[in-house]
């Protein structure tokens, strides 16, 4: 059997077909084995961030048909942010905030700036988007928002997810919805409240999925029940289509991904581009 | 290779005579210039040759004439001198040339028949050359003498120095040729003491020779007045000229401010232009190489300058009886109310809903009622200029009696004071919207979590923290919801100063026109073709021998644009090439200021 | 195995004999009829006793006439076919019967007239500029080699380079269009720096094929080669 | 029986690459052999029309525009006429196409079939079967290969990766390796040949030209991701780290060359890291005789020529155990490590401590035997036995 090496001569005619041709082919070598019940564990992030986008539009539609008063949501929305700043806090024993180096002041400094400028804004955002139409306002607002869902960081380690431009694009997306609404008061708590939604529940969302993984679930059913009986008081039909969205969003399509994987056939070779499992990061800080 | 022969048409059908003339450069290749017919006297000969050299040709080629060789019909030798039987072979001993011609000719036939051509080798002895052949051409000697070559590919021919500079590298034969017949023109004059014809030839003393002009100088009355007017005229022009330069050499000029409104005024920047015209005009020539052989510079300045004040001549005499100006003068106020009136107009509109299109109010207002503030400034500044125009525009046009190109100027001038407004207008918008462009693109960078690096010049992507993140955001939003109102603005704005610019741009087009169009030349081109030789052209005639070819050589005559692009006059009202129009609307998407590109100097490229 | 002849090629034998005849009894005495601008310095000659019949590298007919001067000089003309005048008869009859009923549709007489103006102005600027009649080189030893190009309305313009510019006549492979054909050129040298100053093709409207250009070029290599060789004959008896 | 081959390629001089010096040596030898060869190629800027190189070896430019890198738009048909054209004038009976890469090598695969020309490919490169762009390509292949007779591939790996990639049966893909020209990468001084002057032994880096002080590991690729150089820049700093006598040169260009600008930056290498920037291919000779030990970092290689020119010139190689690497050296002249900071570091130190104790094989016989190995001739002749085997059963 010839040496596949090409500084001898074998003798034998180049194109020869010897037996070992072919012999390191391997087949699915680096295939993950999913459990289905850690797949609907994990497919919870997404539950709960689509649960805050809903209630986020919710609160502006309260506002719009005047059923929320700013001042009931602003409240609500600074004692909750307090309690979940005190939770941050108390989860990790202060050992996050002391390898992160950010201080209490700091923290006050950043949420002066939130609410000062969102207040000295609000009127000029308020009369910002008076003349553009309400529906392209509404186009766009959808739009922002699934590139919120979409760039989101769900914890995957892919090319797509920068937390950055889901930030702005929800940011961009309550302003547009924020102009719609009848004073500049309503603008402010609303934009406040979308900061808080979409900026700093996030992270307490990370720590405690990091911490407890009852707890995760826990807030994966909360967030669906609050969704579904919010959607339930404004739209019943909206209620029934968001039951069907959250039943196959964690239960469904996990199955169908843990079906898929016996169709999983790739090829590896020697002649396949080597990976660089090295942590090169470290080099090049 | 054959050797060449130039002989003159006019002088075929030849009777038997010594042939004249030079050789060019250093191949085999001989220019006839005229023929001596017999009887005569070698030593008469001699001395008529030294006293028709040119004294000043070109040291890089020697076109002294000589007797080159004799041409005789049908073997009727004629020698005055009877006492040494001199026959055809033993002149070139006499004359010594270094080639000897003998070319035969059958009585009253228009080609020779043979022709040999010895060489003196080294020991004075004369072998003939062979190859035998010989290509006898046929060039119109009236044409030659009076053409001035400019041929396209001799354009490294054009300066005399330049050609004198590189002595080793043989200039083209053409030109040779050429330079030959222009610096041998003393040969064509007639003797000075005799005049009758007959009584030279009876007499024998002196020597009968047949060119082109040999009936006598051709030459019109106007050319001989005209060079000899022309000394006195000079140093009257210098007189004038010492008078006016010190207006525009004095230094007053150069204080601040001045220069940057001089490079402003069009009108300025021409009479600068008209100063330097006679300047050059009135200064004594330079280049010692006979005239015709530099581009006729002075005579298309001259013509120009005349056409010009003959236009703005013909333009004030239809202006001033008929009250044109004083009719303009009171339509100036009326027709800046109409434009104020327009303006007004136009901001109103865009205040309210242009088009349809959705701009944010309180922007639009508050810019609207700024533009309305200035044009109200604009409404009295212009009511205060009014009184001023007349007298202004009275004494302008007779300024046009310099010329046309003076009173365009003028026009351009006026009309930039007449629309400072909508420079102002045009810059307020520009700056602002260049602002807000550079803010939106650097927020747009933050919103996709990006930053430029300026040591790199690259786009890095950079982790901001949570609150740049909100102000960015923030701050896009608004500057980009306000971005249409303040897009709208410029871009009227812009339209109307580019309206200006363009108006301006066709008056300074027809000023660079005017003062460039070297119209002498062109007249010449048009009436008499083959002064400006372009190119030669040759034709096989018909053979009657075997070693000859017989050729005609005539001369083409320049293409007309080709006329245009040598002697286009360089003008200070330098036109830079418009931009191209992508450049164009790069520049005004991004904000940056239009300069017009019309003005000489500083302007666009 | 070679390429298979596809296409044009394989019936080239076919069309270009039917072509060549087709032209040369189709070849009126054609004078231009509209006069011309240009200098009409020379008649071309027509049919000249030393013509023969060639081909254009797309398989047009040409013919290709050739004058020695007894080694002295040699001219080579190449004449595409004369423009007929019924096509040109019928150009015009085209463009007034599509602008006839849309002018009396639109009672714009102004259209029809325009139109016939601009069809006029096209014939003349096809005939003057375009539509090239004779092409020839001109090879006068020891003088020069003089290109010409004379167009269907007469005017011909000639350009004339002088012996000691040229360096030599070649022929030359080239891409034009979609196809790889040969062609002839004049080198011409730079007489201040050394090197080449340009090259000038030669045959550009007709672009014969290469058994035409290597006539050409033998003839030219003749003409610009002769070596000169001094006798020795005293001419003192 | 002589052929007449016409050899199909996008890339080809004056770009330079191993693609190109694999054809121009392949149709130079083919000359040899008493073929008739002719290259077809995309017009470089203005050098568009018919030129001849050594050997009559005639080349046609062809006016087509390229699109990306280098490779021309994958249209098919805006090079059929001009590609028949050329194949008539030619009495072309095999078109040799190169390189997966070159959109015109798949178009004349294409007309070749439809003139029932014998057709060969050459691969030059291997391919994963993974992401969306190799899917495209191989596709592409799979049908362009369709019709063609014959294919060659560099290395036993290129050739089960072709195989794969194209569904040909292995009995119609031959391997034949690329060879270098041995006369040009001998050992011994820097000859700092004549037109290229910044080589000569002053303009030498000091680096290089320190030879006695330390031992200099000489790098020589292009700088992209595919050729490992982040891979590379966790090695030096490691290795700068570790042994103060290591010294490195890095010839070539690329958009990663930052990463390696940074990291001397960082780690202030700027005495012991050299980077010479883009080299002229009659440089390259001159910097590996000036150093001790190549280094290839590349993640995928299907026959790597440069670790052979780095052998013919008596260097130690040290390279990545990926693609058809392991075939082209014997052990004793390749040290193979996993594609990983610390295996390669471990291998360069190796290499770095057999030289210094003196036990490291001498240049003048690696040369021999590298010479040996591969030779153009050689390539020619196998080729020459495709084509013959290819028209024969294209015949019948």
């Amino acid at each position: 059997m010839a040496r596949k090496v090409l500084y001898e001569r074998s003798g034998l005619p180049d194109n020869h077909v010897s037996r070992n041709f072919l012999e390191t082919l391997r087949r699915n070598v680096r295939v993950r084995k999913y459990s289905y019940w850690s797949v609907v564990y994990e497919s919870g992030v997404v539950t709960q961030q689509l649960g805050s986008v809903c209630i986020f539009v919710l609160c502006w539609w309260l506002m719009e048909t005047g059923t929320l008063v700013p001042s009931q949501l602003f409240t609500s929305s600074l004692a909750l942010s307090f309690l979940g700043y005190y939770l941050y806090d108390v989860i990790d024993g202060g050992t996050g905030r002391r390898c992160s180096g950010r201080t209490r002041l700091a923290d006050l400094k950043s949420v002066l700036i939130f609410l000062s400028f969102t207040y000295g804004l609000s009127p000029l955002l308020k009369t910002l988007t008076e003349t553009i139409s309400t529906d392209t306002i509404y186009a766009m607002t959808t739009f922002m928002l699934l590139g919120h869902l979409l760039f989101f960081d769900y914890g995957a380690n892919a090319a797509i997810v920068s937390s950055g431009l889901s930030l702005n694009m929800a940011l961009f997306a309550s302003v547009c919805l924020a102009s719609r609404l009848a004073g500049p008061l309503h603008t402010f708590t609303l934009i406040t409240f979308a900061c808080e939604l979409f900026a700093l529940w996030p992270l307490l969302q990370k720590k405690l999925k990091k911490q407890s993984t009852g707890c995760h679930g826990m807030l994966t059913v909360l967030f669906a029940v609050v969704v579904v009986t919010a959607l339930a008081m404004v739209a019943p039909a909206c209620a029934a289509l968001a039951i069907v969205l959250l039943f196959l969003l964690s239960f469904l399509i996990p199955l169908w991904l843990v079906k898929l994987q016996l169709y999983k056939d790739n090829i590896h070779g020697p002649w396949d581009e080597a990976e660089i499992k090295d942590d090169l990061s470290g080099v090049l800080h | 290779m054959a050797a060449k022969v130039y002989f003159p048409s006019c002088c075929l059908p030849a009777q038997s005579a010594v042939l004249l003339g030079c050789k060019l450069g250093r191949r085999d290749s001989f220019l006839v210039l005229a023929t001596m017919s017999f009887p005569f006297t070698p030593n008469r000969v001699k001395s008529f040759l030294a006293s028709v050299a040119p004294r000043d040709t070109p040291p890089w080629c020697d076109f002294r004439p000589e007797v080159l060789g004799i041409c005789n019909v049908s073997a009727d030798w004629r020698v005055l001198d009877d006492e040494s039987s001199l026959t055809a072979h033993s002149l070139c001993k006499i004359f010594n040339g270094e080639a000897w011609l003998e070319v035969e000719l059958h009585a009253g036939s228009t080609s020779p028949s043979s022709c040999n051509i010895y060489r003196r080798d080294t020991n004075g002895h004369y072998n003939l050359r062979s190859p035998r052949t010989v290509v006898f051409a046929h060039y119109n000697q009236r044409e030659a003498v009076t053409v001035r070559w400019l041929a396209e590919d001799s354009s490294d021919f054009t300066s005399m120095e330049e050609q004198t500079a590189d002595v080793t590298k043989e200039p083209s034969e053409m030109a040779l040729f050429f330079t030959a017949l222009s610096c041998n023109e003393q040969i064509f004059l007639p003797p000075p003491c005799e005049d009758d014809l007959e009584e030279k030839q009876s007499t024998g003393s002196s020597v009968c020779l047949r060119h082109w002009q040999d009936a006598g100088p051709e030459g019109s009355i106007v050319v001989e007045l005209g060079k000899a007017a022309c000394r006195p005229i000079r140093r009257v022009g210098a007189w004038f000229l010492a008078l006016v330069a010190p207006l525009f050499i004095c230094r007053l000029w150069t204080i601040a401010p001045l220069p940057w409104i001089g490079d402003c005024l069009s009108t300025w920047l021409q009479l600068h232009h008209q100063h330097d015209r006679l300047r050059v005009v009135f200064s004594p020539p330079v280049v010692k190489v006979p005239p015709r052989l530099t581009p006729p510079r002075c005579a298309d300045m001259i013509c120009s300058m005349l056409l010009d004040s003959l236009l703005g001549l013909l333009l004030i005499s239809h202006i001033y009886p008929h009250g044109h100006l004083e009719a303009a003068t009171d339509a100036l106020p009326v027709f800046t109310q109409a434009v104020a009136g327009h303006l007004q107009e136009l901001l109103q509109w865009l205040m309210g809903a242009p088009a349809g299109l959705k701009l944010n109010s309180t922007l639009a207002c508050t810019l609207g009622r700024f533009f309305l503030y200035h044009i109200h400034l604009w409404l009295s500044y212009v009511s205060m200029l009014v009184p001023y125009v007349g007298p202004v525009l009275w004494y302008g046009g007779l300024l046009a009696t310099l010329g046309v190109s003076l009173l365009l100027s003028m026009l351009i001038d006026i009309t930039s004071l007449l629309t400072v407004h909508v420079y102002c207008f045009y810059v307020y918008a520009a700056r602002l919207y260049r602002l807000q462009v550079c803010g939106l693109s650097s927020l747009w960078r933050l919103f996709r979590g990006k930053k430029w690096n300026v040591l790199r010049h690259r786009v890095d992507s950079c982790q901001y923290d949570v609150d740049q993140l909100f102000l960015g955001t923030l701050l896009f939003t608004i500057l980009l919801f306000l971005l249409p109102t303040t897009a709208l603005f410029y871009l009227v704005f812009t339209l109307l100063r580019l309206m200006v610019i363009g108006g301006q741009v066709v008056l300074s087009r027809t000023i660079w026109l005017i003062n460039g169009l070297p119209v002498f030349s062109l007249v010449q081109r048009l009436l008499c073709g083959y002064n400006l030789a372009g190119g030669v052209e040759f034709e096989v005639l018909t053979q009657t021998s075997k070693s000859i070819l017989n050729v005609s050589m005539q001369i083409q005559p320049l293409s007309v644009w080709a006329v245009l692009r040598r002697f286009w006059l360089p003008s200070r009202v330098m036109v830079h090439r418009s931009p191209n129009p992508t450049q164009l609307v790069a520049t005004i998407l991004s904000g940056e200021l239009v300069q017009p590109w019309y003005r000489g100097g500083s302007g666009w490229g | 195995m070679g390429a298979v002849l596809t296409g044009r090629e394989r019936n080239y034998h076919y069309n270009c004999a039917l072509g060549s005849t087709r032209a040369a009894n189709r070849q009126l005495a054609w004078t231009p009829i509209l006069g011309s601008f240009g200098t009409l310095r020379r008649g071309r000659r027509m049919e000249e006793p030393g013509a023969t019949r060639m081909a254009s590298c797309r398989g047009d007919p040409l013919v290709f006439s050739e004058r020695k001067q007894h080694g002295l000089s040699i001219e080579y003309t190449l004449s595409s076919p004369g423009v007929s005048l019924s096509s040109l008869l019928c150009c015009t009859l085209a463009v007034w019967t599509v602008t006839y009923p849309v002018s009396t549709y639109a009672q714009a007489p102004a259209l029809l007239a325009s139109a016939t103006v601009i069809v006029m102005l096209g014939i003349l600027v096809y005939l003057h500029w375009i539509r090239v009649q004779h092409e020839s080189i001109l090879v006068i030893s020891g003088t020069g080699v003089q290109l010409s190009t004379c167009f269907a309305s007469g005017r011909c313009d000639t350009h004339f380079i002088e012996m000691d510019v040229v360096q030599d006549i070649v022929i030359n492979e080239g891409i034009h269009r979609q196809a790889v054909i040969y062609y002839l050129c004049v080198l011409v040298r730079n007489n201040q720096k050394n090197g080449l100053k340009a090259i000038l093709p030669v045959f550009l409207a007709a672009r014969p094929r290469l058994d035409c250009l290597r006539k050409v070029y033998r003839g030219c290599q003749e003409i610009l080669h002769t070596e000169p060789n001094i006798s020795t004959c005293v001419m003192d008896r | 029986m002589p052929h007449s081959i016409c050899m199909v390629s996008d890339f080809f001089h004056p770009n330079a690459g191993g693609v190109e010096s694999h054809v121009y040596q392949l149709s130079q030898c083919l000359v040899e052999r008493g073929h008739r060869v002719v290259v077809v190629t995309h017009a470089y800027g203005d050098r568009a029309g018919i030129r001849y190189l050594t050997n009559g070896l005639r080349v046609y430019y062809l006016p087509l525009r390229p699109m990306y890198n280098q490779a021309t738009a994958p249209t098919l048909f805006h090079s059929l006429a001009l590609l028949r054209c050329v194949f008539i004038r030619e009495h072309v009976t095999v078109v040799h196409a190169h390189s997966a890469f070159s959109s015109l090598a798949h178009d004349a695969l294409f007309h070749a079939a439809s003139f029932g020309l014998a057709s060969i490919f050459t691969d030059h490169s291997l391919f994963g079967f993974a992401d969306v762009s190799s899917v495209l390509t191989n596709a592409l292949l799979r049908a362009s290969l369709g019709g063609a007779t014959r294919a060659i591939c560099v290395s036993h790996t290129g050739r089960e990766n072709t195989a794969l990639r194209a569904a040909m049966p292995p009995g119609r893909i031959s391997v034949i390796p690329n060879a270098v020209d041995a006369t040009r990468f001998t050992p011994g001084p820097p000859t700092g040949n004549p037109d290229s002057t910044c080589h000569d032994r002053a303009h030498l880096p000091r680096s290089v030209d320190r030879r006695c002080a330390g031992v200099t590991v000489v790098i020589i690729s292009r700088l992209v991701y595919r050729k490992g150089v982040d891979l590379l820049a966790g090695v030096l700093a490691q290795l700068a780290a570790t042994r103060s006598d290591l010294n490195f040169v890095i010839g070539g260009e690329g958009p990663k060359r930052i990463v390696l600008e940074e990291l001397r930056e960082q780690h202030c290498l700027h005495d012991r890291v050299t980077l010479l920037g883009a080299l002229d291919h009659r440089q390259v000779r001159d910097v590996l005789v000036g150093g001790d030990i190549f280094l290839n970092t590349s993640l995928t290689e299907a026959f790597c020529m440069a670790i052979v020119e780095a052998a013919s010139c008596g260097l130690q190689v040290v390279s990545t155990h990926v693609g058809g690497v392991p075939e082209v050296l014997p052990p004793d002249l390749l040290t193979l490590c996993k594609p990983t900071v610390r295996d390669l570091c471990a291998g360069v130190i190796a290499a770095a401590d057999r030289l210094l104790a003196g036990k490291a094989p001498d240049r003048a016989t690696t040369h021999a035997r590298v010479r040996d190995f591969y030779d153009w001739r050689d390539v020619a002749s196998r080729t020459e036995k495709v084509s013959n085997d290819d028209s024969s059963q294209n015949d019948n």
